[in-house]
Formats: C-alpha cells, structure tokens, sequence
C-alpha cells in the first residue's frame, strides 16, 4: 500500500510530461496534489496505532524491500505533501510553458517520499543519489545561471558522501549480512562495539553533509542563494533536504544505538547553530541570510534530538515542522520581494510593508514564527525544547535564539522605510494572486500551529502537553530581554563585523576544504567513538 | 580455479592503473589511463565471480570514456585564458610550498587510511541471507541468473528509482545543452573514416546490435540483463555515427520514447511484483509467466538505456562540441 | 593449463608499461588495443578453467566495448593532431 | 587432446614472447607497429585455438570459434585505424625516432 | 581483512587524495568515478574465497563456494547510478567552460564571486 505514495507523484509527474498541451493540467495537477495530502493524513492517523509494512512484491522474510511507515515516517510524509501542495500553489502559472521544471518537482517529490518511508540501507542511497540529481538539475533550471559553480560543488559533494555512505553500507552488510535496518538492527544488538565504529563513522559522515552539519554546511546555504535559481526549489530545499537529513540521523541512531552518541552531536549542533548565525549576520545577500538560517535551525533541531525526555524530542519534532512552514513563507514572500525590487542586496530594500502590503505582512508572520514569538508555531517547539534541561544547556540555547533574533531583525530591516523611487511609482504592484493565496496560506499555518499548539502537539504525538503558564510567562520575559538585546547589537553592529567577516572567511571553504572537511569529521568520529569511549 | 596470487596481482595492476591518473598531468593521457583503468575494474569484477557487473562496467567505461573525451575537447577548445603551459615543467617551488600542498593531504589521506584499516571489523561474514537467495530465487521469480532475479524481483523498487534517474539525467542533458536546435549547424567534423573501416565497422556494428539483443533476451538466463544489452544497442548508434558522420537524430521523439517506456515499465512492475501477482496465479503457468515477465522487463529497461545513451551519445558528440 | 596465465598477465604488465611510457601518444593507443587482447584471453582462460561457457560472452562483449573506446580516442586525436597540421601548413579549408 | 591443445598454447605464447622482445628492443612507433601488431594477433588466435581443441566439439567451442572471429577482425582493423589516423594527422612515419608528441 | 579489501581502500584513499590536491575540475570527476569503482570492488570482495563461481547456471547445486548474488546486484544499480550522475555534473562543467574559461578551482570561486557582484560576500583569498 505505501508503494503508491511513491508511484503516483513520479506517475503525474511522467503523465505532465507526456502531455503538456491539456489545458486544465495545472488544475488536475493541484487537485491531485491536495489527494495526496490527505492520503498522507489518513495515513499518519493510520499509524498511530500501528505501524503499516508493506513487502513489495509479498516475498518471505527479509529477501524483498521492506516499506515501513510509523509515526515520524508518516508526519515527514505528511510534511512533504503539503510542502510540495503549496509550491505548486505558488508557482501556478510561473513556469508555464516548462515540461521539464514541473516533471523534476514531483519526481523530486516521490524521491523525499520514498526516503522517508524506506528502511532499506541500499534504498536509501538510490533516493539521496536521486533527489541531490534532481536538486542540481532544478537549481541550475533556468539557462542563465547555468554556469552557478555553486551548483557544481553541491552535485559533486553530495555524490562522494554517497561513495562515504556506500562504504558504510557495505561494511554494515559484512557484518550483518543484511540490508534492512530493522533486521540488522536486531543482529547490531548483538555484535561487539568495536566493530561497529569504522560503519558508524562513515555513515555519519554522510549523514552529517547531508543535514549540513558544522564542516560540512557551506555549500548548501550557497546552493539554495544561486542567484536566478527558482525561489520554489530554494524553498523546498531548506524545508525538505536538510530535514531528510536528520531523518536519516534518527533512523540511524536507532540502529546504531550500541554506540552512545549524543555528546559529540549536542556539542555540533550547538557549534553548528552558533556558526549558522555568524554566516547569516555577515551577509549581504537576502536569500543567503534565510539560508545560513536554516543551517543555524538545523543546528538547533540536532541539539533537541540529542536532550534526553519526550519533550526536548516532541520539541524538536515540532520545531522540524514550524520550522519548514516559516521558513518556506519567508523564502517565497522575498521571492516576491525580490522581483519587485529586482535587487538581492539587503541594503537596497526597504518599505516591503508600504510597496507589498500582504507580502509584508506575511513576512512579519514568518519572522515571528522563527524566532519564537508568543502567539506562533516556533514558541511552543521552543518552550517544549527548553521544557526539562539543564542550565547550563538553557544558556546554550537562549544564546542561540538570541542568535536568530539578531539575523532576523538584520532580515526584517526590508520591511520599514520608504520603498525606493522606481518601485514606489509602480503602485499599485500587481501580485500574482496565486502567489499570494500560497503565502496566506502558509502564513495562517504558522499562526495555527501557535495557537492550537498545545492541542496541536497532543494530536500529532499523544503527548498531553501543557503549556504551564509560569513557564510560559518566564519564556516570555526570557524572549523580550533577547530582542531587546538585539535592537541594542544591531545599533552597535558595525563594532564586531571587522572579527565576524575574519571568523567567516576561514571557514568558507571551496571544493577542496570541503573535501578535507569530510575527511577530517571521519578522522573525528573514528577517534572520538574507537579511541576515547 | 584462479590462484589466489593471480588475483592479488591484477588488482595491484589496478591500483597501479589508479596512480597513474593520480600523476599524470596532461588530460589526454588521464583519458587514456582511465580507459585502461576501467577495462582492468570489469576484468576484477569478472574474477571476483560477477560477469554481469563486469559486463555493466566495460560498456559504460567505453561510453563514459567518450564523454570525457568530449568533454576535455571542450575544455580545450575553450582555453582562452592565457597560454596556461599545461605540461609547465615543474619550476623549482619553494620545499615549504611543496611540503604544504604534497605532503600534509598526504599524511591526512595516510592518518584516515591507517584509521580505517585499524577500525575495519574483521571477522567472519554472515550471509545467511546469500543462502535464502540462492535457494528461493527460482520459484520466487524464476530465471536461472540470481543476478538478475534480485534486480527485477526482489529490488524492483530499486530498480525502478534508478531508471527514472537515467531519463532524469537524459532530459537535463538534453534540456541543458548548448543549442536547443535538432541539427547543428556548424560542426566540427571528425576524421573521415577510410573505406576500410567503414566496412569494418558496418560489420562489427552488425554483431555489437546482435550481441545487444542477445543480452536483453537471454538476460535471465545467462549473465547479462536489461542495462548491459541497452548499452550494446546504444553502441549499435555509435558505431552508425562513426560509419556516416551523421547527426540527424529526432532527440525530442526519442525523449517521448524513452519516456513512455519507462512510465510502461513502471506500470508493468507495479502490477506483477507489487500487487504480487506471481502468488495469485495457478501454479502451473507461473514458470512461463514468471520467465515473460523478466523478458518484458529486461526489454523495457534495455529500450529505456538504448535510447537513453543515444541520445545522450548524439547530444554530446554533435551538439555540445561546437 | 593455469601456469598460462601468468605469462599473460606479464605481457600485459609489459603492454600497460607501454601505454604508460610509450613515447608517442600513438603508441599508447596501440598499447591499449594490444593490453585488451591479452585480458581477453585472460578471461578466455579463466572460463576454460571453470569450464563454464556464458563467460565467454562477457569475452565478446569485453573485445567489442574495448573497441568502440580506443576507435574514438584515436579519432578524437586524430582530429586534433589533424587541425594543428592544418594550421600549421595555412591550409585550413 | 589436452596434451595437443596445451602444447598449441605454449606455442601461442612464444609468439607473444617475440611480440614482447620487438617491443623492448624497437623504439620508434613504426616499427613497433608494423612487426608486434601481426604477431600478437596470430599469438592470440594460435592460444585461442588451443583453448578450442581443449574441450573438443562442444558449444563452448562454438563460443570460442566466434570469439575468434572477432578477434581475428577487430584487432588487425583497430591497428590499421591507428596507423592510418596517425598518418593523416601529420605523424610522420618514415623519420620517427620514438620522440615524445603528446 | 583479504586483501582485495586492503586494495579497495586504497583506491579509494587515492581518489581521495586527488580530490583533495587536484586543480583542475575536470579530474575532480574522474577522481569521483575512481572512488565508485573502489567501493564497487569491495562490495562484490564480501565473502570471496579463491575460486568462487558466478551465481547463475545449472551447476549451483555442486559448487561449494558461490559468489552472493545480492552484492552484484546493488553494484549494477550502483553502476548505472555512478555514470548518471557523472553524465549531469560533465554537462554542468561543460556549461561552466562555455561561461567562465578556465578549469582551476580557486579561478572558478573567483569569477563565479565577481560574476555574482556585490551581493556576496567579498572574500576572495583563495582557500586551498
């Protein structure tokens, strides 16, 4: 049954292509898209009970593939169709007359899908290979920036961290004799530590690039902010790549659970988000701020998987979540922006709110949602997160928010002011309406997932979650005391920029720092795990 | 049996083949050496007990070396900046320079080595798994190639995803390419071939299409298969490109081709594995459903290649060298 | 019938040598073409050894893929060398 | 028959020794590929023959037979595609003393 | 730990170290389908004896060593999979050449920086 959530986005994807001249396509295309949705919903209630296992092709034992769909499975699923529906929204009549673009969305579409629902190790690296093809392919769609070196970097990385990986797998199947996760998880249990740590350092390594940890983050931010790279795919690439990867860091954390792990990736996550918010305040490009954002993000989701209690990990669930609806919003809203002001540079845009009202507004709904406002999405996967840790892990992460506070009140400078003059004499600007009920859309999730959190939180994980309200007001303070330090730094900010650009600068590696990069989180892992513990 | 020395010495041969491209400087001769260096992997594939991989491995390293030649051509033809003396004999760098850029990835590259061996879990293999194969794959999926029956029965799904990123990389190379015109119109040809290898070529072209088929039919049975027999039929167009010199070939109907033959094969595998129609049958007729349903599925996919390499081949030598 | 291969796998030790070495880029096209004839019977060996005939098909397709590669390495650089002469001698038609 | 056949392969090796001298001892391509050509080809098809007569009339010999038929097709045409590219491309045959043109 | 593990690795460290010195774009790629056939080899060397026989054929009854089927199967997938992507990033490359002429990787950064203008971040000492 599952294998049908994966044929039918690449079926309409083969059938879009084949027939481009029918005239309502996009229409059937939306519709079939909401289906698929609600397939996904019914779905993820289908395994609150139980978990769905599908054996394709019905063979005995462990000889086929085996889909599994459980909990977390069936919400990422969930996740990507509804990402996926809103981008067709949004790029409606966009691209109107491209076969390709529209037959790479949704095969891009079924490649997250079946990453999410397979526990097949092989499998798993067909459908990375896959969705990083499929990725470049789109990022370098449009025959200008077909010459993004940027563009380059991503494929070719991405494709030795699957050699990495390969490797990996294949000393996992030496040991286990077995390709399914649930079936050598059950052998792993049973095999000597030390065995395990060459598989274990290979595979993070891989898992590490993939959900752009510290050394290995730089070229996904540079990735999503090619400058003429369709603004849906840069979306969908923050909302969805990254987040795979730490979907693969779950699963193969249940199977690697011999090796005790959590302190080196609470101590990456942390560095990873620290540094994610220095890339992101020394940028000038707009996209590329949201991007080291979503690095930063990423780092602090590793960090809530890695706290031990249900709350740090629903926390970081519904981060995952919140997260990927702001962020598309705020990605799509400047796409906008960005056409209207045809400028990337974030000194040259201003008065959003007084040129594209709705834009504008939705854009504060998103930056809100971010960084944890009272009324959004991202406070209660905060609260939730902060729920039982220790103190000196609350500082950790208050300093990290404060973090993206700062990166987002440098983004939110956009909004206020007077728009420049060629823009301000194109009023009224006419805004592709398809576009804008996207952005709504989103915009009104990132407002629902805050509202209704509580309950929210307790129909997608049974978790009786209660937002005490002691806690609620000491989260509150906690927030207004870190955004008023915030406006205060973004007066001074000229002071620390000179040692920021310094920090930066060192770590913005080409091809080949990335290559020694990954060579030296391998050196890294195999010494921290085989050596010292 | 193969002594085991024999085997030790050709894959030091190999690992000599990739030290060679490791130095070399000049890109002509990395071509050749990496031609050499895949014809010498297939030959360890085939004595590692696999001619169906080995078989895979010697047809995409001709068409990859083709590529790469093209490729490089372009580079060549493009050298604008400045007269960058590719064979610059080394002028005397300072030791600290050399140190840095030779010796330290060195000694990382030693470090990481050294690591992995010291970490690698020795140890006896489990296969239990290889005995279930061994003994169910005839009547789970029929066919006397357990190769074969793994790819196109119990990883169909595998299968499937890694076709549909064959027609994904076909239609961005096609998408991607410089001009988007059929015919190009000013082109550099190459040599012309004399009449005798023109008639030579016809010839060999004939038995490479044959050995093509071969592949594809019989691919159940024998070693071979869908992929490596698609990849001789594609070689069938190479070699009639060599014999005429010609560039005419419909790319946008062969792409529509492609593409209906992969949705087809898709269908096809949707119906008999997933929804596991070799169990619903009679048991009397399941041999000769099982045996058609591998030849229509070796068929498909080695179409899918065929036109696939084609039209990559034809849109790399025609188009992209101008 | 096995103390064969070795002398075989010497010659081709010798016919990589020359293609690695050899002066002109001419003779290390030959010295591929002539290393794939000795791996060809290589595996013809090894597959009278084991006694088993599909192995000979991978032989056929091992000479007819070894084919096609140097056939268009010698063309491509041929047509480079070709294009030099033709500067060289200003005739460029 | 397997003393026959083996004997057929020693020979067939022996030719490829002389292949294997004329390459040591002829230092310019010409040469090179006017002598080793022909004898790696009729070393070939003597080894191949002898690995015929070792299994007697079977369909394993049927393969090998058209092995042969390729072989003895696709390597002279290969050489003569060499020599001739070579020729028209400007390398001049008759002065070569083994110099280096890349 | 055979020896053919032993010799797999070694390729593979060696596309390593090329991938980390080399200069040019180009062996960048070649390196990358070195790496593949490395890792390919050391699949298909799980569990090899002197001797083993393909996995196909009648004869599977009496041989005593046969090769696993399943290794091979991945690695023709694999295979495909290597040389898909190696055709879509020499295309990208050749549309690189066709913007910017030159193949050395710290060049590349730099004219890709100047040819995205200010909206980037000016730091253009090479990074080796």
């Amino acid at each position: 049954m599952l294998t049908y959530f994966v044929i039918a986005p690449i079926f309409i994807a083969v059938l879009l292509y084949l027939i481009p001249f029918f005239k309502a396509r996009k229409a059937l295309v939306i519709l079939a898209q909401g289906a698929l949705f609600l397939a996904a919903c019914y779905l993820f209630f289908r395994t609150r009970e139980t978990e769905i296992v599908t054996i394709v092709g019905e063979y005995s034992g462990f000889l086929g593939i085996i889909l599994r769909a459980d909990q977390l499975a069936a919400m990422f699923v969930g996740l990507t169709t509804l990402m996926f529906l809103i981008i067709t929204v949004y790029s409606f009549n966009e691209q109107k007359d491209s076969r390709l673009f529209w037959f790479l969305l949704f095969i891009w579409e079924g490649a997250f899908i079946g990453l999410f629902l397979t526990r097949d190790l092989f499998n798993i690296f067909v459908l990375a290979e896959v969705s990083s093809a499929v990725a470049a392919v789109l990022l370098m769609y449009k025959r200008t920036n077909r010459s993004s070196y940027h563009g380059i970097i991503f494929l070719m990385v991405n494709v030795i961290v699957m050699q990495f990986y390969l490797l990996g797998v294949g000393y996992l199947y030496m040991l286990t004799g077995a390709l399914d996760m649930e079936y050598s998880h059950m052998i792993v249990s049973t095999l000597d530590r030390s065995r395990l740590i060459l598989p274990f350092a290979l595979i993070m390594t891989a898992i590490a690039a993939k959900s752009s940890m510290l050394p290995l983050f730089t070229f996904l931010p540079k990735v999503q902010s090619i400058p003429r790279a369709p603004v849906s795919v840069a979306a969908l690439f923050s909302a969805l790549q990254v987040k795979s990867g730490l979907y693969l860091f779950l699963r193969f954390r249940h199977l690697f659970e011999a090796i005790d792990m959590t302190g080196i990736f609470l101590a990456l996550g942390i560095l990873t988000a620290v540094v994610g918010v220095a890339f992101a305040l020394t940028q000038t490009d707009v996209k590329r701020i949201l991007a080291y954002s979503t690095v930063a993000q990423a780092g602090l989701i590793m960090v809530g998987l890695n706290l031990e209690g249900v709350y740090a990990y629903v926390g970081s669930m519904y981060h995952i979540i919140s997260h990927a609806i702001s962020k598309s919003l705020l990605f799509l809203a400047t796409g906008m922006v960005i056409r209207v002001y045809n400028t990337r540079d974030i000194g040259e845009i201003r008065g959003v709110l007084r040129s594209l009202p709705v834009v504008g507004v939705c854009i504060v709904f998103g930056i809100l949602s971010i960084t944890g406002a009272p009324l959004f999405g991202g406070n209660i996967s905060k609260y939730f997160m902060m729920a039982e840790v220790n103190l000196p892990l609350f500082i950790t992460m208050s300093f990290i928010n404060l973090g993206t506070i700062l990166v987002f009140i440098k983004f939110a400078r956009i909004l206020f002011g007077t728009p420049s003059e060629e823009v301000a004499q194109q009023q009224p600007i006419q805004v592709d309406k398809f576009k804008q009920t996207a952005i709504v859309i989103l915009s009104a999730l990132c407002l629902a997932g805050g509202v209704f959190g509580p309950g929210l939180v307790r129909l997608l994980f049974g978790v009786d979650a209660t937002v005490s309200l002691g806690g609620f007001v000491e989260k509150l303070i906690i927030l207004l005391v870190s955004w008023a330090v915030g406006l205060l730094l973004t007066k001074y900010r000229h002071l620390g920029r000179g040692g920021l650009q310094r920090v930066t600068n060192r770590l913005d590696f080409g091809f080949r720092g990335i290559t020694v990069s990954m060579g030296a989180f391998l050196v890294l892992m195999l010494v921290l795990v085989g050596v010292l513990m | 049996m193969i002594p085991n020395p024999m085997l030790y010495a050709i894959l030091a041969l190999w690992v000599f083949g990739a030290v060679c491209i490791l130095r070399e400087r000049r890109n002509v001769r990395v071509m050749i050496y990496l031609f050499i260096f895949s014809l010498l992997t297939s030959l360890a594939y085939f004595l590692l007990g696999s001619p169906d991989t080995a078989m895979a491995e010697a047809a995409i390293g001709a068409f990859t070396t083709i590529f790469f030649i093209v490729c490089f051509e372009k580079y060549e033809a493009l050298k604008v900046d400045g007269p960058q003396p590719e064979e610059s004999p080394a002028e005397k760098r300072p030791v600290g320079a050399w140190l840095k850029r030779v010796v330290a990835p060195l000694l990382f590259t030693a470090v990481i080595g050294a690591l992995m061996l010291y970490f690698s879990p020795g140890g006896e293999v489990v296969d239990h798994l290889k005995s279930q194969y061994l003994t169910q794959f005839a009547q789970d999926v029929g066919g006397e190639n357990a190769v074969t029956a793994i790819y196109l029965g119990y990883r169909v799904y595998d299968t499937l995803f890694e076709a549909l990123l064959l027609v994904v990389t076909v239609l961005a190379v096609a998408h991607m390419s410089y001009s988007t015109s059929l015919q190009s119109t000013k082109q550099k040809r190459y040599l012309k071939p004399s009449v005798v290898e023109i008639a030579v070529v016809r010839a060999i072209a004939v038995v490479i299409l044959l050995f093509g088929v071969y592949l594809i039919v019989n691919g159940h049975i024998t070693a071979g298969g869908g992929f490596q027999g698609g990849l001789f039929i594609a070689a069938f167009f190479v070699c009639r490109f060599l014999i005429h010199n010609i560039h005419d070939l419909p790319v946008y109907k062969l792409l529509r081709l492609e593409e209906v033959v992969f949705a087809s094969s898709v269908l096809i595998a949707v119906f008999v594995i997933f929804l596991g129609m070799t169990y619903h049958l009679p048991a009397e007729h399941l041999p000769m459903f099982q045996g058609v349903y591998m030849v229509i599925m070796n068929f498909m996919i080695g179409m899918k290649v065929a036109c696939g390499f084609t039209i990559l081949f034809y849109r790399y030598v025609t188009i992209e060298r101008r | 019938m096995q103390y064969i291969l070795w002398p075989m796998l010497a010659f081709l030790l010798l016919y990589i040598g020359m293609a690695v070495r050899g002066p002109s880029m001419w003779d290390r096209m030959l010295g591929m073409n002539l290393a794939s004839t000795k791996v060809i019977l290589i595996i013809l060996m090894v597959a009278s050894l084991q006694d088993m005939g599909f192995l000979l098909d991978y032989a056929i397709i091992y000479a007819l893929s070894g084919f096609i590669g140097t056939l268009f390495i010698t063309m491509f650089w041929g047509t480079r060398k070709r294009r030099e002469k033709e500067k060289r001698d200003g005739t460029d038609q | 028959m397997e003393l026959t056949s083996n004997i057929i392969i020693i020979i067939g090796t022996v030719f490829m020794l002389f292949g294997a001298i004329g390459i040591l001892k002829f230092r310019s391509f010409s040469l090179r590929v006017l002598i080793i050509s022909k004898i790696d080809t009729v070393g070939a098809v003597t080894v191949v023959i002898g690995v015929a007569l070792r299994h007697g009339i079977s369909f394993f010999t049927l393969r090998v037979l058209l092995l042969l038929g390729i072989l003895l097709v696709v390597n002279p045409m290969v050489t003569h595609i060499i020599t001739r590219t070579a020729h028209v491309s400007g390398y001049n045959l008759e002065e070569d003393r083994g110099q280096d043109d890349t | 730990m055979n020896p053919i593990e032993v010799a797999a690795i070694v390729v593979f460290l060696i596309s390593f170290y090329g991938l980390i010195t080399g200069k040019k774009m180009i062996k960048a790629v070649v390196y990358m389908v070195l790496m593949q056939s490395a890792v390919i080899v050391f699949f298909l060397s799980i569990g090899f004896q002197s001797g083993t026989v393909p996995p196909m054929g009648a004869y599977l009854e009496y041989a005593e060593h046969i090769a696993d089927p399943l290794p091979q199967a991945l690695m023709i997938t694999a295979i495909v999979v290597g040389v898909a992507v190696t055709t879509i990033n020499i295309t990208m490359l050749m549309a690189f050449f066709r913007k910017h002429p030159t193949t050395d990787w710290d060049e590349a950064r730099k004219k890709s920086m100047e040819k995205e203008g200010a909206a980037t971040l000016p730091n253009l000492e090479s990074q080796s």
